[in-house]
Order: C-alpha cells, then structure tokens, then sequence
C-alpha cells in the first residue's frame, strides 16, 4: 500500500506518525501525572477542609454542651423553685445567641403535676418567650429529646426538626438527663435540654466552597439531609432515602459508613448527589452527623483538561506545520527527481540526448543529478562504441560462417562415398565446438585399390585453424603419391608446413593407405591418437604407435610407416581426442574404455552404426554440459579384397 | 377544682368547690355532662365554694342548662355569691336562671 | 420488593384483582348518574399518606361521584378523633382499625363494618440482631418499645401468649429510640416505621421482625365503618362508598405513580411532610395488606368471621370490651353483598 | 407605664396559669380588695383567653405577652400583645344580655367582661401586632 505511495506521503506518514507518538508519550506522561498531582492535591485539601469545618461545628456544638451540664449542676443542687427555673432558663437564652430555646423537664410523679413539669424558654419572633410544655394534649416524655437520654442515661443530640414557630427554624435539641438522690437513691429527675438553630451550623457548612460547583453538606445520624445547596432536600431526603429512589446501593453502603462514624474519600459516580466529584466524609463527634465536602472533579480537572486541549491543538497545529514543512522539502527533492525520472525515462527509451536538469544545489541531489549526466554521458559513449563492436563483430561472425560453409564443403561428408563393390565402407561425422572447427578428415583413392585415409587436429580453432587445416588437408593430398609411404608424405608436410609457419599452430595427423586388395594398411602418426582396430573376430583396441610428434613445429622430423592387415569385416575407427576427452558436468572424461565399450557394444557393427552408437554414447555422457572440442570420427570397414575394376 | 355530687331524692346537688376558669372549667364539664348521660332531669348546682369564674365557667354552665332544656329538665343554682354573684350579675345570668340563697330552699322548691 | 421485580405470583394476584373488580363493580357503574349526587363526609383516622391512597385516587378520580357520591375527605390527624367525628355526625364514614371499632362499639357508638380494607395486620416489632433478638423468646427481661392504645393490644396478647415479660417502654411516633439502643424492640408498622428504620441505613438482614399477621395474630386493620343509622336509612350510599373505595384502590395499585402523586398532593394540602420514596413503599405494602394473596383476591373488601372472633375474643380476655357483638349485626360487607 | 411585670409565653391554655400569676402578684401587691383582685384576674383572662383562641388561628401559636405595671398611680394597666391576625377586641358588638337560654350565645361574654372591668381600655395595631391596654383603677370600689 505505501510501497506504491510517493515520497511525499511517505514522509508525512513517516513524521506524522513518529511525531504524534513522541507527542502522545510526552502528553500522555503530562496528563496522567498532572492528574496524579491534582488528586493527591484534591485528597490533601479534602482532608483539610473537611478537618476544619468539623471542627467549627464541633467547637460550635461543644460550647452549647456545656450549657446543660452547668444547669445540671445548679438543678440537681437546688430545692425545685419554678421562678429559679424561669430565671435560670432565660439567663441561658439571654447570655447565649447560638441557642433557641431550653427546657428543664421533670420527670412526672407525685411530687410534680401528674401531666409533668417542663418550663421552656425560647426565643421567638419578637421575644423571648416561655411556655409550659406539660400540656393535656402532648406527653412531653415521649419526645425524643426526653426519651431517649432518660432511656440510655446520658446526653444526646436529637435529629433535625423544624421548630413550631411560624420561622420553622431548623433546630437541635442536646439534651442531659439529670438525678436527685432520695432516700438514699440516686434516680431520674428529668431532663434539661437546649434548642440550638442550626442556622449557624448551616452558615458554616455552606461557607465550604470549592471552586464554582464543590460544596459541602451535613447529614444527621438518621441520614437526613441537614444542610445541602439544594435546599428542597433539606430535612426531605435523607441519603438512603435517595439511594432507593435511584436504585443506587453504592450511595447506601456510603451512606451507612458515613453514620457509622467513619471518614474516608469516595468517587462518586453521577447520582443523586449531582455529577461525578469526589466526596470526603468525616463524622462530627459530638453528635455523630456526618460531614461530607464535595469535590467536582470536573471541575477541579478542567485546568489539566484546558492545557490537555490547548496541547493537543498544538500538537495537531504542530503536525500540520511539520507535514508543510515536509511537503515543501520533499517537493524540492522530487521536483528535480521527477525530471531526473522523465530524462531517465527518455533515456530508457534511447533518446541520450535527453536534456537533465541542471542542479545547481551541492546537496545529493545536485551531487546525484551530476552523477547522472556522468552517467548519461558515458552511457552515451559506451553505447556509441559498442555499436561500432557489434557492428565489426557481426560482419567477424558472417565472414566466418562462410568460412565455416567453406570448410565443411572441403570435408567429404556423402556417404556411401564410393559405389558397392568397393571393398570398403565408409563413414564419418564431425561436430565443430565452434563455427570454425579445427578438426577434418579425409579420404581419397592414390589410385584404383589405394584408398588413403586421414584424420587431424589442428591446435587452434577459429578461420586460422581453418586455414591451417586446409592448407594441411592440400598438402597432404598434394604429396601422397602411389608407392610413396605415409610416413614420408608426413614427413614431407610437416617440413613444408614448419619451414613457412610463422604462427605456433600445429596439428596431428594420422594417415593410412589401404590396399584394397589385399587389405594391408600402412599408416603414419603425427601426434595423433591411435584409431582403434576393430576386428571381425576380437576386442577392439588401439593400434600401434609410431612414436612421432605432431606436425608443423619442427623441421626435419622423420616420420615412420607402421602397417597392419585387414582382413574382411575388419574396421578402423579415426577420431579426434574430442571424443575421448569429452567432458560431463561432474568433469569426468569421456575416456578411451568407455569409447572401446561402447565400439564393441554397437549393435551395428557397420561404421555409420557404431559412430552412431559413439555419438549416443557422447550425448549420455555429456549431459548436456557444452562441447568443449571439436568431435570427429572416421570408420572405415574392409569388406574384402577388391574386385578389379573395368575402366 | 372539684365537684361533689349527691343526690337529694330526685334533685342531683352538684358542688363546685374551687375555680371554674378556663383552665379548669373542663373538668366540671365533664362531670356535668356525665350526670345528664345518667338521666338527671333536676339538677341543682351549689355554688357556695366557687371562689372564681370566668366566662369559660358561664359558658360551661350555660351548655349544660341547654342540653337540661332540651330535654326538658331543669337547672337551678344555690348560694351564688361574692365575685361570682358579681359575674352572675354582668353577664345577665343572674336574671337568666333561677338562683336559690341556699340547697335547702332550693331542694325545697325543686323537690315539689 | 425492588419495583420491576413483579413475579409471576404478583401479576398472577393483579389479574384476579382485576377479575374481582369487574365482579364487583360492573352492577354499580350502570346505576352511576342516575339522580342528584348524595353528599358524605369521610375521615380517614390519619393524615394524608399512602395508607389511604385508595380513598384519595378515587376521589381524585371522580370515582365517587360517578357511584353517584358527592364526597367530602376530611384529612385525619391526631386532633380528629374518628370516633368524635362519626358519633356526631361530622363524618359519614370514617376508617379504623377492627379492634378499635369493636371498641368504640362497646362504649355505645352504634357503628358497622361496611368493608373491611386492609385483610393483613402491618403491625411488627423490629429488634436488632445485633441486639441478640433473634426468636420471640429471647425478647424476655428486653426493653420493647409499644404505643399506645390499640397498638399494644396484639403484642400485650402476644407477650401473654408466649409468656414472656418484656419492659414495656411507651414509644412515641419517632423510631429514634429504638435507633439509638434506648429499646431492645420496637413497634413498627410495616409500610411506615420499617421502611423509616431501612431508610436510616440498617439493612433488612440486620434485622429481626415478629410480623403479628404471622404469629397467629392477625388483627385486620383499616376497614370502612359507618353509623349503624346511616347505613339503614341508605343502604346504596353504604354500598357506593365501598365500592368506590375499592375501586379507587385497585386504581392506585394499577397506576402507582399517579396514585403516590395523588397521596402527596392532599399531604402538602395538609402541610404533612413526605416524600415520594417512602408512599412508593407504603403504597406498595398496602397492596399486599389489602390484596395478601390470590385466594383472598376474591374476598377483597370483605372481613372473615374467623378474623373478627380472633380480636373480639382477644379485646375481651384484655377487658377492652364487655361484649363481643353478632358478626352478622356488626359486619354489613356491602363487597360480599356485591358478590352475591 | 412602668411595667412591674412582662412575661411573654406562647399562646396556649397550658402558660395560663403562668400569665395570670404574673397579673396577680404585681395586683396583690397595690389591690387590698380580694373581689376587685378577682376582677383583675378575670381581665387578664378574658383578654389571654381570647388571643389564645383565636389569634393563631389555623397555624401554630405564637406568642402572647402580658405585661402589668401602675400608671399616675391610680391605674393598674395590664397590657396584651400578640402577633396574630389583626382584630380590634374592642369593636365587638355587646352580646344580648336578656336572650333566654336557648338563645343565649356561649360567645362574647369575655369581650364584654374586660369592657365593663377596665376603664378606657385601648386597642391598638403596631408593627404587625395587636396591642391591648386594659387599665383598672387602683382606688374604685366595687360598686355592683
């Protein structure tokens, strides 16, 4: 896919991609990190602040505690006077703004009215007003504030409720059982309770601001909410109250750590309580309500969100400028790269001339722009020059075939080459390695029953060796005469050749005459590999050697006659060492046992049968490996004694 | 506060002794009501310990003699005197019922 | 219950609701219309919550005007005593509980059961198990919270029963006492006080509840009762009310929202303060108090013999009454009337 | 007027007694006749009976405050304050003191007690509460 993209996209995916990962590492590390400050931030402040507003209230609590206990004092120690009471109760409301009203209630008995005794002072609207809470309509023992701290014996912070006046101040009542000891017996007398508005205790919670959405609120024991910014939940709701209408159980197990007492920080999730924050709860002891103070993660993130935006869009901003950037420098690249491409391509085409564009930058492209009109330049001339090569090398090659054309017209190659009744049988094959071999053979009759026979090997190849031979072949032929012996005709050749040879060629000949009447052989040998004597009856094998050198090199050599008897059926194989020094891809030789093997193995014992049985056997072996030498191979088979011959 | 009761043959003699203010004047509501349930149809009502009454007390008496109308009974009261007489007096109930000096000329004339 | 999670069970019992409605009310919406609406006063003994969602969703509905009533509902409170309002004729029809009926009976005013509403006593007492309450028996020498008056009646015959001697504690209407340990036990009504003590975070397996109804105590509360006058001079009227009542019950249990909307309105009418999560739990136990099973679906509105013998003879051995009226005289089911 | 005694108690018939204490001991201490202590007392009640009635009507009681003290020396004034609906007490027709029993109204004799016991009682309404002054001659005899 990006293989066949253009540099330019490549580049920008390239840095586009490097880039946005270094940018998302660095970011990312950023994010999280700063977050991690901000939360440990938010914990810490959390903590502190919900430590500080817990304790202004349990100061402020605290102070009103103190209030009952000294009444006790004077209570439990002082004979029942209601005017005392009376005075006693309104120097407490008079000398204390936080509170709102108090009570000293007696146990009802004997002593008492039957209905109880309960002297309350409290400040109203206008005044500061008491009223007897014994009534015939409402047992004031039932009420919390006197049940329950008669019930355990000790103080107890009532829950939240709205005081009967038309203000509906929310209050608190802290009230204190107290004892007489009578007869010995220490029992309940009543209880002294004082009302405090949590007015104040709501100033104090909703001064806890944190940012534009924080907030704290404040529930009782019951769970009830106290104070709350929503103020319609205000003593409406109470936390597990809102966990079952939202079906939420989370907000309940919080809920119910919170009026155990506990303190600890919690995410919430969107809920009831407005959107995800974080909330810390601690318990205020005093009355084990719970403080919550909510912290708006939103919020107190948006300063990382803010710089994560403005990052990111500089980041974004960043890749842009970076992907211009590259487009700008990949364009001065591939500009002149694409001319270079098109001249390259009209080059391709052959046009050399093609202009290239000139660079006049040192970069590598102008350096590689150089390089290429050198290049071109050479290109041109190499071709130019090899033009003229080939030109010369083909007419080279057309002269040679001609002269290949010409050599292999020298050779005999018609076969049967004489008429039955002959008394021989005759045939041969040559395969030139090259257009022009160096390789030839040759048969004449010196006169009615000599037949002469030669085979050579002349040590080049190519039109010289051609030449050569044909200037070999004409001597030879030149000077075989009738009577005269072999070994003289080479004798003879070879000076001629060596006097006038300026060249170090040379060749190796052997040359018989048979006389077809009686079938004597006379051979001689210049170099050459003894031919191979095939008898009608008996294993082939060479014949013998004459001990002479090749021909052409050295003057004044004397060359000796051998002969040999054939009799009917008898047949002499001439080749050249292209056939025993054949050679395979493994680089093993043809070799003379395989050439005597396959001679006796030929099914047909006639001459063209076993050089085809030769030939064959060449093939095999070479497996397909390139001929290295020219092959050639001359069987003559003696069929009997000639007849004589009319005209 | 509080009321006796006796019955002097057919005439029940109620005696209020004490205060009928409007703190307790339901009490002797009570007890009132609670002998006309039982069926008097004479009631003599002795005023001669009633130190105090306010209007709440007229009011009570007067709902009592109107339920005793109603079933054409009768109400009478004894020994009114002092600050009672005096609201007895303002209030037109001195006029409004039949007042006797003492129980005995009251039962004398009930009891006929 | 979680709302959603209706069983097979539920909607089998909603059927046969349904069923028993037709039933019963097909006759009566025939006759609606006919004539001037004949105007009644009602009381229910408490204020406006879910407890009488009924009465409030068929008044709201125009249940009662098209049974041909012309109804007035006057709030309940602990300044109107039914008693007062029916004997002097304030009220036309009122609501109590079967065993403060019978009592008010006893002391002369000649009332009648016209419909008996709510089948299944909610009364409870709740202890905590952390308190080491886990068994009737071990409320022996504990502290247990009971009202006043004929709230006392099922556990003071239960304690009787099971002869145990508990510290009986007067307890207010407020479950702080029993929250902060001041009592072992405490009375609660079961769509009322329990759901206030779950909703104060103590979770219902930390709690153990002796439900009266499964203690062989089964008092039937809330039932429609009118003078034993008013209901000779028009028995139709009797009749009408009930039904439309009922009607107006098996309305508020098939739309819930629009029931506990209804319940809230006359509630901020009455300056009674309340929230919606709690009448959606009081409104959906009433559903079960008035309609327990599907057996009892057909017996909608009516009082069983067995049921009434049950107080009347527990109200006499407590002395609370002298005499235990005729069920015939005392019960006049206009449901089972309709049935027939 | 030098208040000699100021009590300010909610509105109820439970803090009665309590007001009416508050009217007597400062009485006592300038009355010597028991019967015009008596018309005093019942002043103060009429008066306290008919704020606590019907002032906070249909809402939770307010306050009542009742304060007593001497004027010029001659006048024992006892003065009411509460801050309830407005209503001029005063302005109440005298009921019909002749009516036979069945006719008679149970309302209204209050009203007419504290008009026909004080001398120039004043009623007034100022800053949202109702003021009532009730003087009783120190030095009158009882002469019904």
């Amino acid at each position: 896919m990006l293989r066949n993209r253009g540099i330019v996209f490549k580049l920008i995916a390239l840095v586009v991609t490097a880039g946005g990962f270094i940018f998302l590492c660095v970011f990312g590390y950023s994010y999280f990190f700063s977050r991690r400050t901000i939360e440990e931030n938010i914990n810490e402040s959390a903590r502190n602040l919900a430590q500080a507003t817990v304790g202004r209230i349990e100061a402020s609590l605290r102070s009103v505690q103190k209030i009952p206990l000294n009444d006790r004092y004077f209570v439990e120690s002082t004979p029942l006077d209601p005017a005392a009471l009376h005075d006693l109760l309104f120097n407490v409301l008079e000398s204390n703004a936080d509170i709102c009203g108090a009570a000293i209630a007696f146990e009802p008995g004997k002593r008492q009215n039957v209905r109880g005794f309960a002297p309350y002072v409290y400040r109203s609207e206008w005044t500061i007003a008491f009223t007897e809470l014994a009534s015939e309509r409402i047992d004031y023992t039932l009420a919390d504030w006197y049940q329950i701290p008669r019930e355990l014996s000790g103080p107890e912070w009532s829950e939240p409720y709205y005081g009967e006046g038309q203000d509906r101040t929310l209050k608190s009542t802290y009230s204190v059982p107290f004892y007489m000891t009578a007869k010995g017996q220490k029992r309940l007398a009543g209880v002294i309770a004082v009302d405090i508005s949590l007015k104040r205790l709501q100033a104090i919670v909703s001064s806890v601001k944190v940012l534009q959405t924080g907030y704290a609120f404040l529930i009782s024991q019951n769970g009830t909410v106290v104070t709350h910014p929503r103020s319609e939940l205000i003593m409406n709701a109470t936390i597990f109250g809102m966990a079952e209408e939202a079906g939420d159980t989370s907000l309940r197990e919080l809920g119910r750590r919170m009026i155990k007492g506990e303190s600890g920080l919690v995410p919430l999730g969107p809920g009831p309580l407005g959107s995800a924050s974080l909330m810390y709860y601690a318990p205020i002891p005093s009355n084990n309500w719970s403080l919550a103070v909510v912290f708006p993660v939103a919020e107190l993130m948006a300063d990382v969100r803010r710089f994560n935006m403005i990052a990111f869009i500089l980041a974004v901003a960043g890749l842009a400028a970076l992907s211009g950037a590259v487009v700008i420098i990949a364009h001065s690249i591939t500009r002149p790269l694409r001319t270079m491409a098109q001249a390259a391509g009209h080059i391709a085409e052959g046009n050399f001339d093609a202009p290239l564009p000139v660079s006049l930058s040192g970069d590598e492209v102008g350096v590689m722009t150089k390089a290429f009109e050198d290049m071109r330049i050479s290109l041109k001339d190499y071709i130019e020059r090899l033009t003229e090569t080939t030109a010369a090398k083909q007419a080279i090659e057309s002269e040679l075939k001609v002269a290949r054309e010409i050599q292999m017209s020298i050779i005999p190659k018609t076969f049967p080459s004489f008429p039955a009744g002959t008394g021989v049988d005759m045939h041969a094959w040559i395969e030139p390695a090259r257009d022009v071999g160096g390789d030839f053979y040759d048969f004449f009759f010196l006169d009615r029953s000599r037949l002469c026979a030669i085979i050579a090997d002349v040590s080049d190849k190519g039109v010289p060796a051609s030449l050569f031979m044909a200037v070999t072949k004409t001597l030879i032929k030149a000077k075989a005469a009738p009577g005269k012996a072999p070994g003289d005709v080479l004798t003879t050749v070879n000076n001629e050749l060596a006097t006038g040879s300026e060249t170090n060629m040379f060749v190796t000949v052997f040359f018989a005459v048979l006389d077809l009447k009686t079938g004597e052989l006379l051979y001689a040998n210049g170099g050459h590999n003894p031919p191979i004597l095939i008898r009608s009856q008996g294993k082939p094998m060479p014949i013998e050697k004459t001990g002479n050198p090749v021909v052409g090199v050295i003057e004044g050599i004397e060359y000796g006659s051998k002969g040999l008897t054939l009799y009917p059926g008898d047949m002499l194989l001439l080749f050249t060492d292209g056939v025993t020094e054949a050679v395979n891809l493994r680089g093993e030789l043809f070799g003379d046992e395989r050439l005597l093997k396959e001679l006796s193995a030929a099914a047909d014992p006639s001459p063209s049968g076993r050089i085809e049985a030769v030939r064959q056997a060449l093939a095999r072996h070479s497996e397909g490996a390139p001929q290295a030498d020219d092959i050639t191979m001359l069987a003559v088979r003696y069929e009997g004694p000639l007849m004589e011959r009319e005209g | 506060m509080k009321v006796e009761t006796k019955k002097e043959n057919e005439v029940t003699v109620a005696t209020v002794i004490g205060r009928m203010d409007a703190l307790t004047t339901s009490e002797v509501e009570r007890t009132l009501m609670s002998l006309l349930d039982q069926g008097e149809m004479k009631l003599l009502i002795d005023l001669d310990g009633l130190d105090y009454i306010s209007s709440a007390g007229l009011r009570t008496l007067l709902a009592t003699a109107k339920r005793m109308k109603q079933r054409s009974g009768i109400m009478a009261f004894a020994n009114l005197k002092g600050h009672a007489k005096e609201v007895f007096e303002i209030s037109g109930f001195y006029s409004l019922f039949t007042v006797y000096d003492s129980v005995e000329s009251a039962l004398e004339q009930l009891g006929r | 219950m979680r709302p959603g999670s209706v069983g097979k069970m539920q909607k089998f019992r909603d059927l046969c609701l349904f069923v028993a409605a037709c039933i019963m009310l097909s006759p009566l919406c025939l006759r609606a219309d006919d004539g001037a609406l004949k105007k009644a006063v009602f009381l229910p003994q408490w204020v406006p919550q879910a407890q009488f969602a009924g009465y409030y969703t068929a008044y709201a509905k125009g249940i009662y005007r098209k049974h041909g009533i012309d109804l007035t509902i006057v709030p309940g409170g602990a300044d109107r005593p039914v008693s007062r309002y029916l004997e002097t004729g304030q009220a036309t029809f009122i609501t109590a509980w079967l065993s403060s009926a019978l009592q008010m009976r006893d002391k002369g005013i000649r009332l009648v059961n016209i419909g008996q509403v709510v089948q299944r006593s909610a009364l409870m007492l709740v202890a905590k198990k952390s308190s080491g309450i886990e068994k009737p028996r071990d409320l022996e020498g504990r502290k247990v919270g009971l009202w006043g008056g004929d709230f006392e009646i099922q556990p003071k015959a239960f304690f009787e029963r099971e002869g145990l001697h508990v510290k009986p504690v007067r307890q207010s209407f407020s479950v702080n006492l029993f929250l902060r340990g001041g009592v072992d036990a405490a009375s609660a009504m079961w769509y009322n006080e329990y759901h206030t003590i779950i909703n104060t975070g103590i979770n219902p397996e930390e709690l153990t509840t002796f439900s009266f109804a499964d203690l062989g105590l089964n008092f039937p509360e809330d039932g429609i009762y009118t003078l034993e006058e008013t209901r000779r001079r028009d028995p139709e009227l009797a009749r009408a009310f009930v039904m439309a009542s009922l009607e107006g019950w098996l309305y508020a249990f098939s739309h819930p929202k629009e029931a506990v909307d209804i319940v809230l309105k006359y509630a901020a009418e009455a300056k009674v303060p309340a929230n919606r999560a709690h009448q959606n739990w009081m409104l959906a136990r009433m559903k079960e108090l008035i309609v327990p099973s599907k057996e009892e679906a057909a017996g909608l509105g009516s009082l069983k013999q067995s049921d009434y013998a049950l107080v009347a003879r527990e109200l006499k051995e407590l002395k609370l009454i002298r005499n235990i009226p005729d069920f015939r005289e005392f019960y006049r089911g206009s449901a089972t009337d309709a049935q027939k | 007027m030098k208040a000699l005694s100021d009590v300010t108690t909610r509105a109820t018939l439970d803090n009665l007694g309590v007001l009416i204490d508050s009217v007597r001991s400062v009485a006592k201490e300038c009355i010597a006749s028991p019967r015009r202590l008596l018309d005093v007392e019942l002043v103060a009640e009429e008066a306290l009976v008919n704020v606590i009635s019907h002032a906070y009507q249909g809402g939770p009681a307010g306050e009542v405050r009742i304060r007593c003290g001497i004027r010029d020396r001659r006048w024992l004034v006892i003065e009411i304050v509460d801050s309830g609906v407005p209503f001029d007490v005063l302005s109440v027709p005298p009921p019909d003191l002749d009516a036979p029993v069945m006719e008679r109204p149970t309302g209204g004799l209050g009203i007419h007690f504290m008009k026909r016991l004080t001398d120039g009682a004043v009623y007034r309404r100022e800053g949202g509460r109702n003021i009532l002054e009730l003087p009783v001659r120190l030095d009158a005899p009882t002469d019904m």
